[in-house]
């Protein structure tokens, strides 16, 4: 069973530059066309289902805008994103 | 006889770009114009703005407190700048990126929304010329013509396919007028 | 999606990051940088005993994004201000943040003695090929060829010089105890680079001298590029003129891990 | 010739290479860049030197060297990257060679910022750098002017073996302003008798700026002054505006004199008999114009972008002949027009005095605002 | 306390090592390198910290990071390397934090030479770095007085989170004087709300000179200025010597100072009723001291080892109440008690005026005598 | 004695030197490289092609004895004023003289970034472990242990700092051709020493950019030795830490001797 | 009352070490004092000169044009210092290293061959004491026992089996009094 | 048959500093201590025969204070000297 995660990406940092969604290898990472930030970007977002919570978004994100949750069930197992 | 002219927004929506154009219009009808920037620490996104002075004599300061008119491309923008205007002066607003009207009573609002009417022509990239067009319909400072003529002459060469999109994108613009 | 309370939390933003929003390009990697310094002070419990030392470059605000006590430094010259904090606080964390102009270009005389001195202080040095602050100027790190606004037609090498491959020049120093090269570019290459800046703070706190990461960086808006096509510009580019490496690992380093 | 609209930086940049630049050394910094990218491109297209320094400090240093061969050399900055090239300065005065020094001010002290400032008069005017030594400094208003005052500069470096600063500042040198250029002068191809170059078919030459005896250090020191004696006589420039019927006076230089001039403009719109003496060069300073003038007007007003500098040499060149009054701002902030205007109708409203000194009445008097 | 035979330099080391110096930074050179000597030996054996930099500039530039500690620090130096340190001094100006900067002059400019001088004044007082700032100066004329003033410097550091230079010269520098040091004060242990030290148990703190935004720059500049009225109000120091009946007054700081008190005691033997101002602070300037005095005496006389430099101090503070006249010896050379005495007495056969400049008129009285 | 007409003049002062004695004190090996220099120029034939650069050190006055154009460069920055002068004159021989105060601790930036720019001009480096002209005090090179009046109980490497080898730091340069190090202290050597000056001009006039001769030299004065004493202290203790050798020989530079 | 006394000679022959000992002599016995030195830009060898000022009150000018007294240790320093000696005042010769006589009347010249005397007592470097001898006899400034304390007082503790030789040359000195 | 050298130190530039001295193959160098240069040294001389023209005394000699002369009959070989 896929190990179940979700990210969060914080408005007030994130300023839409795509590495995160270039590096989710799971490629459910997008940009939100539909708003801008309070800085003037389109802020990154999940725009499918499928996040393991690996946490490489998170790896890659300059701004440290992501904060990445997984399901209780995989926390025993070492977080492929922990560094 | 002078105008001053601010426009202001975040970097990287032609702001200066903008504040060039008139002063090349300006110099090319044979005015004297000053272009002065000031922008902040981002290299990229950030606050930018721009003063353009256009007078029949010699120009004293390129700065003032009380300019003319101003083009607001967003809301900080609009924040700083509504209350300088001058009395009686022009104040352009992008509305796709302000969310409050205009407060100020005593000037003429124009309010675009010019990102939505540039994307319409098919690139976010002339919402400046729109704006721009609406400022020149409401300002006698400089005939739209000028402001065609010195966007052929000094937009760079590798451009000028994009020449008539820009056109239209002031015309656009300066449907809005005001009176 | 929201979050449920019996999830875990992978990952969060590092305490010793302020929560201010910073100024960098979108992509730029001293973001990254920054995160990866945050997380190594907040794992070894450093924040309340770190003194910072920003530089001039784009960097020059990293006081705003870091929760530690910090001080601002002339061009050039943080290896100078970090010896005069670490010479009145010798058991505080001291670190400078430098880019590839500051460091190696007006900073070479500051950053070379501070090596052969064996300061007691860690140096992080972001090599992003040019002066970004500025507007992209050629850097002493910019690559033969490559256009910048001060090479406009490439950098000729007969005219404006080789490239310094500074953590290779450092290693030659006796004082340097850690002198590693790591770079940003992927998720593989950031989590090797977290492994070398916990080492060189490793290294300044069990007293063992001079440490310096040099980080492979981006600077997608004066390279012109996308944050993505910059980093993939770094890694064909610059990591064949730059390698990855570890130049200088003193034997008492080497036990650390 | 066509005017073309051209940004501050850049023009100074093509007026040095018109005047017959042979050698550009710089290192990048805000407000000042464009000089050097501009002549990054435009110097190797001519075959001439020009190179990105690794500092201002190398870049001084490269300047004195290429100085020393008598061609025209330049470099250009701004506040930190000028307090680095005081030694170098020093040197060079001390060598007695001429260089074009030009000095893009912005907000400090420190790092402090990018926005325009006239803070530096001092540090170029007094001398920065350690022992007596006087450079010349003109202070442009405007882009055309930047670009004549600059091709001056090297005339008069060579002709009195000097430093030449150009002080403008960071509004002249990001503006964009219409600008007639210089027709381009050739390379010179002959060189003072000073100069180094190899001693092919001469007695060798050196220079040095080290004189282990006193007494011969001091005939070198009364070299400068006498210089600077004839200097002073010879090339003293400025500008009036409205003065010859003037009650008061306004004295403001580079990018303040001309906000001055349309505060002045206002004022003679609402009839006040008010004039403006804009310094073209600020060392040498207009010391005998002002002194004169204090015979004609009731008062003076001295606007400057710090907190006041040049006004120290007008209350000199007056001696309290004249009340002398002081508005000034600081950090990045110009004078606006309209601030001016305030200014010189407090000045003509009074009280005058010639005691005291106008920086702190100014202090008090903004102190009281806050 | 005994009183010992002490070298100038040497001297003003113990002094600060005794007012609870914690770090020191320097880079040797002439004539100010025995104090470098001196405390590469004395720091260590306390456990306080000494580092020979590379260079001026990172001397400097150390001396910024200790200070925002909190701690007592200070550098010692010379012309050339004053110099190198005005980008740094700029910045801990522009930062607010307290330092001591010994200037032991030498001749210049350039590399000049080794001999005693007076000729930075300007770069000191006036401000060599660019931005507006003031440092406190503080200039003695003997050992004695030299060990003095580097204890009352740190404290006039602190107490305005100021630079404060200690303006010497070689001559006082190499001089060796009998004196007396003051006691041992300890190391400091507590430190001010703006220091840096790791933020255990607190927010945390930075410290800078950037302001992008030129408003709160303006904010930090009147700081400054408000501060430095402070300064002129409460500290200003100098001495007076034979003045109470005086008709004619000498001007001279630091080892000038002293060789004018010579003079005028030959003057005085010889019935002439001259008097000596001999300003200790020479930033702040005596101004109102100087000015009330122009009330009372018919000429004053400056005298210096540079071109006029304080001079001009001079004539904005008396502002053309008093003929002032000049002399002054540079290059190294010293004035000497007997033409000291020379030109008082010229002074006093006159005749004097109070319209141009004293420097002129000077120059062109010894380009007739060559 | 009396010179006979018939005997043959094995050895006399060179013409590039200047008929002025010295300021150097008795036996120091400052007169020994502005000997060997002159003799080089004038072998080549470059008297009236040659710009030197002094430095500040005891051969602040360089120009007084080599009878060539001079000029006098600040503390440390020999290599820019001669950048400057190069880049006017590319054609002429422009050679800096600098001792190791001047050109490894305050003129470390200028230096390496010379040799980085590959700038085609030639540095005679002396190295003789301390300030001479300022009375001997700590220099960058200074040995471990070695008393100076600013190391009074001998240099402490953990406060003072490891000595720099700067021509090994040197050779790491791309930009660098020829960087080699030569010892003055016997005839021998002296010769060796020669030979290198001579490759290191060829190299400058060949246009194959940046060499830089290292020659360790004593200090009689400032070492409390005689000139004999130091001549031995200079071969027993220098060489060991400074081994003579070739630290950066171009191929193109190998083909010339 | 207040004695200005130059010491002149090459570096290395105890020029500035003899003028500090009359300085300590001086403090010691309760008079105000300075030293001065200057020299040029060799290491060693060279000129090196200073001057010592003894008065009863607070010293204005470390330095004068005209010194109550000057010990010239070679020929250049006899042709810088002869014509500055104050009228009446003394001035003391280094014969063994001066190839000319004094030609100034007014002054009192005392010409001493002191290294041959100083070699003669066995050490060659205590020439600078022999001088000192000779211008203590005939300068009403100090007595010799001062300087003897002086010595004793200053030389480093190593040095001190040096002492009675160096008495000795001060008493050689001392028989050049000249009246 | 040893080669016949002279040497000649010209006394403005010579110091004492005995590096000839002691460099001296044939131990012919010595200072004269009978007089001194206008610089107060005692310079260098011949102090006996045996001078070969050598020239190893003008390698070492830092103030190039020496010129070596060789008698002609040795002019064929090459001078030890020589660089
Ligand atoms: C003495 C001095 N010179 C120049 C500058 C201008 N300046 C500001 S940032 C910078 C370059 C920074 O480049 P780098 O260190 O590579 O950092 P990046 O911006 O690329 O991160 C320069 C030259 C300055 N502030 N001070
Ligand atoms: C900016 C500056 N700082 C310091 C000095 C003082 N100074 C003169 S020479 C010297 C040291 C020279 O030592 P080195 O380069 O080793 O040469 P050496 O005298 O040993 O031949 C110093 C520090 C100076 N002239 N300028
Ligand atoms: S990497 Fe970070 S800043 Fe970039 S888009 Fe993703 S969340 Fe936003
Ligand atoms: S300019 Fe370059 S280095 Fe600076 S923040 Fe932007 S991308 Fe990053
Ligand atoms: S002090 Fe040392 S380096 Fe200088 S001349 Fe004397 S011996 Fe040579
Ligand atoms: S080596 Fe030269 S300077 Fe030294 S004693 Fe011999 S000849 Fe004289």
């Amino acid at each position: 069973m896929p190990l179940k995660g979700r990210v969060v990406v914080n408005e007030t940092y994130c300023k839409g530059c795509e590495v995160c969604v270039a590096a989710c290898p799971q490629k459910v990472l997008g940009l939100a066309y539909d708003h801008i930030t309070a800085k003037g970007y389109h802020p990154a977002t999940l725009i499918a289902d499928g996040c393991t919570g690996c946490g490489i978004c998170s790896v890659v994100c300059p701004e440290a805008a992501i904060t990445v949750y997984r399901e209780k069930s995989g926390e025993s197992r070492e977080s492929e994103g922990g560094r | 006889m002078q105008t001053e002219i601010v426009v202001a927004g975040f970097g990287g929506q032609g702001v200066l770009f903008t504040g060039q154009l008139l002063a090349y219009a300006g110099m090319d009808e044979g005015r004297e114009v000053t272009w002065i920037p000031s922008y902040g620490p981002e290299m990229r996104g950030g606050t930018a703005n721009c003063t353009v002075v256009i007078s029949n004599e010699e120009i004293g300061s390129p700065m003032v407190e009380h300019p003319t008119a101003v083009i607001v491309m967003n809301r900080p923008s609009l924040d700083k700048y509504e209350s300088m205007v001058k009395p009686g002066g022009v104040l352009v607003i992008n509305e796709s990126m302000v969310d409050r009207p205009a407060e100020r009573k005593d000037i003429k609002v124009i309010s675009v929304k010019a990102n939505e009417i540039a994307e319409k022509l098919g690139d976010k990239r002339m919402t400046n010329m729109v704006l721009l067009g609406a400022l020149i319909a409401n300002l006698p400072v400089l005939p739209l013509e000028a402001i065609e003529k010195a966007l052929k002459g000094h937009l760079p060469e590798r451009h000028h396919k994009l020449l008539p999109q820009n056109y239209q994108a002031l015309r656009e613009g300066e449907k809005y007028k005001v009176n | 999606m929201t979050i449920n309370e019996l999830d875990s939390m992978v990952y969060t933003r590092p305490d010793s990051l302020t929560d201010v929003s910073t100024h960098y390009c979108p992509g730029c990697t001293h973001g990254t940088a920054h995160r990866l310094i945050a997380e190594v002070i907040d794992e070894m419990g450093l924040k309340d005993r770190t003194i910072g030392v920003a530089s001039v470059g784009c960097s020059v605000f990293a006081y705003n994004y870091f929760d530690t006590d910090f001080v601002q430094a002339p061009h050039g010259r943080a290896p100078a201000m970090a010896t005069g904090v670490k010479r009145v606080y010798p058991d505080r964390m001291v670190f400078t943040y430098q880019g590839d102009g500051d460091l190696a270009s007006i900073g070479m005389a500051e950053i070379v003695h501070a090596a052969a001195r064996g300061e007691n202080i860690t140096v992080f040095f972001l090599n992003n090929t040019n002066y970004g602050m500025t507007g992209g100027q050629m850097a002493p790190t910019t690559l033969p060829g490559q256009v910048t606004t001060s090479s406009p037609n490439g950098r000729d090498v007969e005219t404006q010089g080789y490239p310094i491959r500074t953590a290779e020049m450092l290693a030659k120093l006796d004082g340097a105890s850690y002198v590693v090269r790591r770079s940003l570019h992927d998720p593989k290459n950031i989590r090797l680079a977290k492994k070398a800046i916990r080492t060189a703070i490793e290294v300044q706190m069990r007293g063992l001298g001079f440490s310096l990461v040099e980080l492979l960086s981006i600077c997608p808006t004066n390279w012109g590029k996308t944050p993505a096509e910059a980093l993939q510009w770094l890694e064909e580019k610059m990591v064949a003129y730059y390698p990855i490496g570890d130049y200088k690992v003193h034997p008492a380093v080497a036990e650390i891990k | 010739m066509a005017r073309e609209l051209m940004k501050g930086n850049e023009a100074v940049a093509e007026a040095a290479v018109r005047a017959g630049l042979a050698a550009y050394f710089g290192y990048p910094i805000t407000p000042q860049t464009e000089s050097l990218e501009y002549l990054s491109r435009r110097m190797p297209e001519l075959g001439r030197a020009f190179v990105q320094a690794e500092s201002e400090v190398a870049a001084i240093n490269m300047v004195y060297g290429a100085a020393c061969t008598g061609q025209r050399v330049m470099t250009s900055s701004s506040g930190p990257g000028i307090s680095l090239m005081q030694e170098g300065l020093s040197f060079i005065a001390g060598t007695e060679l001429p260089m074009v020094l030009i000095d893009v001010q912005r907000g400090g002290p420190g790092l402090g910022n990018i926005a325009p400032s006239q803070a530096d008069y001092n540090q170029i005017v007094k001398g920065g750098g350690h022992g007596d030594y006087h450079p010349i400094v003109l202070a442009p208003a405007s882009v055309q002017e930047s670009v004549d005052l600059t091709v001056l500069a090297f005339d008069l470096a060579e002709k009195y073996r000097s430093i030449v600063a150009v002080l403008s500042d960071g509004s002249i040198g990001q503006m964009m302003e219409p600008c007639e250029l210089p027709p381009m002068q050739p390379l010179k191809t002959s060189f003072p008798d000073w100069a180094v170059s190899g001693a092919k078919g001469r007695e060798r030459r050196f220079l040095t700026s080290i004189n282990l005896n006193p007494a011969m250090q001091e005939e070198m020191n009364l070299r400068l002054m006498y210089r600077w004696q004839e200097v002073e006589a010879n090339e003293v420039r400025y500008k009036e505006y409205y003065m010859d019927d003037a009650k008061f006076a306004v004295v403001g230089f580079g990018s303040t004199g001309r906000v001055a001039l349309s505060a002045v403009r206002a004022a003679r719109a609402e009839g006040i008999p008010v004039g403006l003496i804009r310094p073209i060069t600020v060392s040498p300073f207009p010391s005998k114009v002002l002194e004169e003038l204090s015979k004609q007007v009731e008062g003076m007003l001295v606007l400057e972008m710090n907190a006041g500098q040049m006004l120290e040499d007008v209350l000199i060149a007056t001696h309290g002949q004249v009340p002398v009054e002081f508005y000034g701002r600081m950090g990045g902030v110009c004078v606006l027009p309209e601030e001016a205007l305030r200014e010189i109708k407090r000045l003509v409203k009074g009280p005058l005095t010639t005691t005291g000194h106008p920086r702190d009445r100014w202090l008090n008097r903004i102190a009281k605002k806050n």
